[in-house]
């Protein structure tokens, strides 16, 4: 039954059944807020996969204003929020905002509505990344995560000198950081050949298993 | 007292030193490293900005792996992975239903006892030992702590102090004799795993955190993080080019310096495999004529 | 034997439209025990009213059912018709055939067999009625009023003006609360102690005042009209008969250096001391804590060690050797003002659940303060006579950057509310600033500005427009130290722009919490209070000065965040209140209350654990020789609300509420 | 389907319309059917209202009572837990009610047949809901008779 307009509370009529009742319970608030969970919306995915409610963000800016990449990007934290209140899809996953996000967590921990942008950006970028590979990302970035993804799956471990080679390969960028190389061997920094685990199958089935990445993986 | 250890893939390489300081420091705390077997990558922010389950099921295994072994605290040295395998304890933890998932790509049931350990708490709660033990006192030289950001935050799995205001760090620094400057950006980002693909963000961001350090008068920042180390260690030649500085602000892992101090050489700590040379802090700490040629040798030899 | 009457209404159409009145008296004819049934058009008109009390002459009625509109409509009416025609009131009663049955239903058979089911439930009641007769308690007409800030000393004025005798009880030295403290005040910018100094002054002499400084509420007893509260006055040290104010022990008392709550933590105070020049009383305490003389004491020294004060006083008040004392006044109702405090930029948190702000500092940035400590900055009574200077070095700041709701909207600290004031008081400091300091940039970053008050809004305009305050919507993410400055890290989300900036001092509007320890307070009073600690209204809308303990009134920031104007209506409100309460000699009330049967109660106080006022009580039944049989519940008639949910929870079922008691409840059920 | 529409088409003549008795208490139910009743919102017809002055007057006993005299179902409602006009009422009504359920299990009432409900004197449509919702669900049920069959019994 549709709720009734103007009302707004939670219209279902709520009989006590469930659990014994505790005094803590007693605040418990019936009332079902009508802002969307469950459609379509980029609000509601973001509110299914991490119960985190995006209207909560009251656009204070505070994340933006500790963010250490704020300065380059396009879409600051606080805009990604409104950008899902506005459910403005293609303009917010397109963008490579969201590639920019280091996960630091400074807006998470300074945000004061609990909004935890960091968590909403992250579930964005698996979003674009299971939809098209990350196709908005730079592409220096995302051809690091390839790089770094395929690695993993294929020894187990990260193998620096195979990580740096592989993106490289990816980048194109042979020539950035070439006197790295050498800096590195002299200093016992990288292993030339790589350590490989003995529970690969394992880690091949986590990757299948976790099917998204399985794509990436693949990948020459 | 016995202590599952999880290395991860950067302390077999960029930051071997890391590994080296801590398994030499190991013994003279009374600690057994117990490596945990045939473990796997934690995925890093690669796994984690891509897919959230295959980020919490690949530190599940190692995990599994480590409790199976009969490991209590399972010690992750790299703040990255720290980060990684506390967060996939703590999701397991908060959210079941990740249970199901996590078990079915794992094939193992998914972790519930072992604790992860970040270096900084066991070192904070090592204190009064390492007080203890002190060979050589750094009474007096100013260090500026640096936590970077997966230290400290989130909040869940903070075990270093407030998020705003942590103190552990600090606290082993004073074990040591040494003064930790107040400074602040010590909580600010390093640029983390930009360091190879977006060169200039890293520098730029790590450039302020070199300079407020210097500005608050640090003989060396310490670190305990392998990619923030690489960021303000390897990066700093870049960052002294734009800013027209000398990239000689010694960078430190924490289990260095305290390796220092109880008096372990050069070579035992991996001193030599440093970017910016230590050689100078190093002299100036044993302050002894010809220590400090002999460090330098010592450092050279390595390099 | 009862003999009841039933009286259908139509309503008009309201009621006959749907219902078959005629079918109802009838078919209510026949129910056992009936002996007049009639239906009518208008039983609430004049002639309507008029049948009724015929019947019940004529037929001797026992009882009276009508069946028309909600009680809550006409159950008044009909009862005061009962009453003029000698019945009983409370054994008259309604059935509600027009709100839940005529008007929500259209199948005429069926609404009319529901209309005659309700009808019989509530003659089946009315046969099982008692006659009861209001209670009436005396009232004693005299006010206790909690706290002395300006809603306290008003809603005392108030109450002693109307003729009535107050106890205003204030646990600081001096009254005055925190409106003291302000430079000038919003919205048109007058000296605050202009305004509230002759009110003190008024409170202090008013023949029907008695003032209680440093004194608190130790506990309270009773109900409205008659509490006894226990009041602990605080040993001062000083001899209030004798002292005269002449301040020569604060003179000669060397210890100096404390800071002075009075001026936030800016100035200095000495151990005896009254808080501020205008202090009333004008009398000194010596503060215990920090005395040396008593410092001694407490580590056991046997020697006297300073006592300069007492040499300086050339009356011999001082009195070390002062001791707490108990006071207990009778009262007839009580005024709740105590007022707020600031949320503590430190780490160190009044509440449990609140985190301080570590990404400002934790306040260890000498040149961050909070808006009161600007307030006393720019008090000409202040710390540094009225310059602005900050606290660091004693500069004179070119910059001031000011922060609203610091800890308020912030679920994350823990507040959710918007503290309603800062908005406006920040408005006010950055002109205060401006006028004092004309080539001083005022940066204001905020969220919304809220400023719903008569001259409110252009209050802030003014602030914006001819004082050139500039404001930046956003909030601030870190302050640290840059040097001598203070690094402001913020955002300008209009322009979608990273902001930094350095100031030369940070104002905080940090969030209005309510003062320490209420939470006991609220409990000795058994007023409720809501999860910040707020004391709860009976209703927000229509009973906002009310409690839900009736005689406890509530007035100023203790209820929320309340300004000057807000505090003072309020407190206004509350008098009114006492005073309309107080122009009974005795209050009359609903007799619905609970009642405990002697012989079968077994004393097993469940009662007493899930009344919500507290009504039960313990009564000793003795026998003759004075041996105690048994100890068993009694209700206290004055206190009780009858809620019923002593009786649904004895297991004796020896507690009934009267007009609701088993039998009547059953019977209505049996019927059906 | 929805409930209105039941209500408008009478139902057959020997269709089973279930008895239902609401206990509620006097400051937000009672006065939320008022509600309804001022906006003429259309229920069923099968509720019927006991006044009680809190939730916490209602007594379990009430309602086995109920059942035994013939009652298909019972609603019980008051104020939202917080908004209790008396403090505290409800919660121990509702702490009550929670050992009361199992009572009510042993003595063989299906728990379907009762509602717990909080509306407030501001949701009439609620109120309205509520009616409607258990007047089906009752309906569904069929009648009570295990305790009428046991007086037949006896
Ligand atoms: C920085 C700042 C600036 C402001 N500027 C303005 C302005 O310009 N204009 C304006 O209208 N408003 C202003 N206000 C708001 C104003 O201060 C309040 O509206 C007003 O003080 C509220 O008065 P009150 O009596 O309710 O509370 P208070 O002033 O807090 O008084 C409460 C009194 O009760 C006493 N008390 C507390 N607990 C107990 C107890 N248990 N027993 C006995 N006594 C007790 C306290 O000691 C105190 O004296 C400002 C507030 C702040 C923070
Ligand atoms: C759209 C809207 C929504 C609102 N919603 C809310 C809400 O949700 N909650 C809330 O708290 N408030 C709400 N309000 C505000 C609320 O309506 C007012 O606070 C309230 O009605 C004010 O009551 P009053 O008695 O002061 O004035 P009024 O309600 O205006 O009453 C004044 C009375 O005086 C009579 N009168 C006028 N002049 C004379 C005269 N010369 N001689 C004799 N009689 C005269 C008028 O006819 C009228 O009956 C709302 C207001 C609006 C406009
Ligand atoms: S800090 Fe939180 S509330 Fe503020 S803009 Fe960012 S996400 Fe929104
Ligand atoms: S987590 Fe990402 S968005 Fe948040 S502050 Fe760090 S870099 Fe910015
Ligand atoms: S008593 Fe009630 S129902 Fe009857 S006419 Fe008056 S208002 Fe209408
Ligand atoms: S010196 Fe004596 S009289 Fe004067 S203020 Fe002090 S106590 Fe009072
Ligand atoms: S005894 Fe001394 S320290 Fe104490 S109040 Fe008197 S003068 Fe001050
Ligand atoms: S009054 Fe203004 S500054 Fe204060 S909490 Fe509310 S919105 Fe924020
Ligand atoms: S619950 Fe009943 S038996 Fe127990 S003390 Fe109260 S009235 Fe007496
Ligand atoms: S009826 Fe309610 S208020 Fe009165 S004594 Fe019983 S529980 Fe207390």
């Amino acid at each position: 039954m549709p709720p009734l307009a103007g009302q707004g509370r939670c219209l279902e009529s709520v009989p006590w059944r469930g659990a014994p009742v505790s005094p803590g319970e007693t605040t418990l608030e019936v009332s079902v807020s009508h802002n969307d969970h469950t459609g379509s919306t980029l609000a509601a995915h973001v509110r299914q996969v991490t119960g985190l409610n995006p209207a909560r963000c009251y656009q204070c800016g505070k994340c933006s204003a500790g963010c250490p990449m704020a300065a380059e990007m396009d879409f600051r934290p606080h805009d990604v929020l409104r950008l899902i209140q506005q459910d403005k899809r293609e303009q917010l996953l397109s963008g490579e905002s969201l590639w920019l996000c280091l996960t630091c967590e400074t807006c998470t921990a300074r945000c004061p509505n609990e909004c935890d942008p960091a968590r909403v950006i992250d579930t964005l970028r698996e979003m674009v990344w299971r939809d098209n590979g990350g196709a908005g990302a730079p592409r220096h970035i995302r051809a690091f995560h390839k790089s770094f993804l395929k690695q993993i799956r294929r020894s187990g471990r990260i193998f620096e000198f195979g990580l740096v080679a592989g993106y490289k390969m990816r980048t194109g960028s042979l020539f950035s950081d070439v006197g790295a190389v050498p800096g590195m061997l002299k200093r016992g920094k990288l292993a030339l050949t790589p350590t490989r685990i003995k529970g690969l199958d394992e880690i091949r089935r986590i990757f299948d298993k976790c099917a998204a990445a399985e794509t990436d993986a693949e990948e020459p | 007292m016995k202590l599952g250890y999880f290395p991860g893939c950067s302390l077999h390489a960029t930051a071997r030193e890391f590994d080296e300081s801590l398994r030499a420091m190991a013994p003279r705390l009374d600690l057994e490293l117990d490596e945990v077997e045939d473990w796997a990558c934690c995925g890093a922010t690669s796994a984690h900005n891509t897919n959230h389950l295959l980020s919490v099921s690949l530190p599940a295994r190692t995990l599994a792996i480590s409790e199976a072994q009969g490991h209590e605290s399972l010690l992750a040295p790299c703040a990255a992975c720290y980060s990684r395998l506390a967060y996939a304890r703590h999701a397991l933890e908060a959210d079941p239903s990740l249970c199901d998932p996590v078990k079915d790509a794992i094939g193992r049931e998914p972790p519930t006892t072992v604790q992860v350990l970040s270096i900084v708490r066991l070192l904070a709660d090592l204190a009064p030992r390492i007080r203890e033990k002190v060979a050589t006192a750094l009474d007096g030289v100013q260090i500026a702590c640096y936590y970077g950001c997966l230290l400290a935050r989130p909040a869940e799995l903070n075990d270093v102090g407030s998020v705003e205001a942590p103190t552990a760090m600090e606290d082993v620094v004073k074990a040591v004799g040494a003064t930790p400057v107040v400074w602040n950006q010590r909580l600010e980002c390093c640029g983390g795993g930009f360091s190879l693909s977006r060169k200039a963000s890293v520098v730029r961001l790590s450039r302020s955190i070199v300079e407020d350090a210097r500005a608050a008068g640090a003989a060396a920042l310490v670190v305990a993080c392998p990619m923030c180390h690489l960021n303000l260690d390897f990066r700093q030649k870049a960052i002294a080019r734009r800013s027209g500085e000398r990239a000689d602000m010694p960078v430190f892992f924490l289990t260095q310096l305290v390796g220092l101090a109880l008096g372990m050489s050069a070579t035992e700590l991996g001193l030599g495999r440093h970017y910016v040379s230590t050689a100078d802090f190093v002299a100036r700490l044993s302050g002894q004529e010809g220590a400090a040629e002999s460090a330098s040798e010592e450092i050279k030899e390595v390099g | 034997m009862a003999r009841i009457g039933v009286f259908v209404c139509h309503c008009g159409e309201n009621i006959g439209r749907t219902v078959d009145c005629a079918q109802v008296a009838e078919a209510c004819g026949s129910f056992p025990g009936v002996v007049h049934s009639v239906d009518y058009k208008y039983m609430c008109s004049d002639p309507g009213q008029l049948q009724i009390k015929e019947a019940i002459k004529e037929k001797g009625l026992t009882g009276v059912v009508v069946a028309a509109c909600s009680p809550h409509m006409h159950e008044k009416t009909f009862r005061k018709a009962a009453a003029a025609a000698g019945l009983n009131p409370f054994l008259c009663e309604m059935a509600n055939i027009r709100e839940h049955c005529s008007w929500i239903h259209e199948d005429r058979a069926r609404a009319t067999a529901k209309a005659i089911d309700l009808t019989r439930f509530i003659v089946e009641k009315v046969k099982r009625n008692q006659p009861l007769v209001p209670i009436s308690i005396p009232v004693e007409r005299r006010a206790l009023v909690i706290g002395a800030g300006i809603a306290g000393i008003q809603a005392a004025l108030d109450i002693a003006d109307g003729g009535r005798e107050v106890i205003l009880v204030e646990k600081e030295p001096s009254i005055g609360g925190h409106m003291s403290q302000l430079s000038e005040t919003f919205p048109t910018l007058d000296c605050s102690q202009c305004i509230l100094t002759p009110r003190m002054v008024e409170a202090f002499q008013h023949p029907r005042i008695k003032l209680m400084t440093y004194s608190e509420v130790e506990s309270l007893e009773g109900y409205i009209g008659n509490f006894a509260v226990t009041i602990r006055k605080k040993a001062r040290s000083v001899d209030d008969e004798l002292c005269n104010g002449c301040g020569d022990c604060q003179s000669a008392c060397p210890v100096k250096k404390i800071p002075s709550e009075f001026d936030a933590g800016l100035g200095k105070r000495t151990a005896i001391y009254v808080p501020f020049p205008q202090a009333v009383p004008n009398i000194p305490v010596i503060d215990r804590e920090r005395c040396t003389r008593f410092k001694a004491m407490r580590k056991g020294k046997k020697k006297e060690v300073c006592g300069r004060c007492l040499k300086a006083c050339g009356r011999e008040a001082i009195d070390f050797a002062q001791e707490d004392r108990l006071i207990t006044e009778k009262v007839g109702a009580i005024v709740f003002a105590t007022g707020y405090q600031l949320y503590s930029i430190g780490e160190e948190q009044p509440r449990e659940h609140l985190s301080g702000y570590g990404e400002y500092g934790y306040g260890e940035i000498p040149d961050v303060i909070d808006g009161m400590q600007f307030e006393r900055l720019a008090s000409a009574s202040g710390p540094t006579g009225g310059r602005i200077e900050r606290p660091s070095d004693g500069k004179e700041p070119e910059t001031v950057v000011f922060l609203q709701c610091v800890g308020s909207r912030d679920p994350q600290k823990g507040i959710d509310y918007c503290s309603k004031l800062c908005c406006m008081y920040i408005a006010k400091h950055t002109m205060l600033y401006r006028h004092k300091v004309h080539h001083g940039r005022a940066v204001v970053f905020y969220m919304d500005v809220r400023a719903g008050g008569k001259g409110y809004d252009e209050f802030v305009r003014r602030a914006v427009e001819e004082d050139g305050a500039e404001y930046v919507r956003g909030r601030v993410s870190r302050l640290y130290r840059a040097g001598d400055k203070v690094r402001v890290c913020g955002f300008d989300t209009l322009s979608g722009e990273p902001l930094e900036m350095d100031a030369d001092m940070v104002v905080m509007a940090t969030a209005i919490q309510p003062q320490p320890g209420i939470e006991s307070l609220a409990q000795k009073l058994s007023v409720s209070y809501d999860k910040s600690g707020f004391i709860n209204e009976a209703h927000p809308k229509l009973k906002p000065v009310e409690t839900n303990t009736a005689g406890i009134y509530v007035a100023g920031a203790c209820q929320a965040p309340r300004d000057i104007p807000d505090a003072v209506a309020m407190a206004s409100a509350a008098a009114s209140k006492v005073l309309g309460l107080f122009s009974n000699e005795e209050l009359e009330r609903d007799p619905c209350v609970a009642q405990v049967d002697e012989t079968t109660c077994s004393g097993c106080f469940h009662c007493e654990r899930v009344c919500p006022y507290g009504a039960v009580e313990h009564l000793e039944v003795r026998d003759r020789g004075g041996n105690l049989i048994k100890v068993i519940a009694k209700v206290n008639q004055g206190v009780c609300q009858g809620c019923g949910t002593c009786q649904a929870t004895c297991p004796s079922k020896s507690v009934e509420l009267l007009g609701f008691t088993d039998a009547q409840i059953f019977a209505a059920i049996n019927s059906l | 389907m929805s409930e209105a529409t039941a209500t408008r088409t009478p139902p057959a003549v020997d269709a089973f319309e279930p008895k239902i008795i609401a206990f509620v208490c006097n400051w937000c139910t009672y006065t939320g059917a008022d509600l309804a009743g001022t906006s003429r919102l259309q229920m069923a017809p099968n509720v019927r209202i006991i006044r009680l002055p809190c939730t916490g007057r209602i007594d379990p006993l009430f309602i086995v009572k109920a059942f035994e005299r013939g009652a298909d179902g019972v609603i019980v409602s008051g104020c939202h837990p917080g908004d209790c006009h008396y403090t505290a009422g409800n919660f121990h009504a509702r702490r009550r009610f929670a050992v009361a359920r199992e009572i009510m299990g042993f003595l063989g009432i299906d728990l379907d047949r009762v509602t717990f409900s909080w509306v407030s004197a501001s949701e009439g449509g609620k109120w309205s809901e509520v009616v409607n919702e258990t007047t089906a669900r009752v309906r569904k049920l069929g009648p009570f008779n295990t305790y009428r069959d046991l007086v037949a019994g006896s």
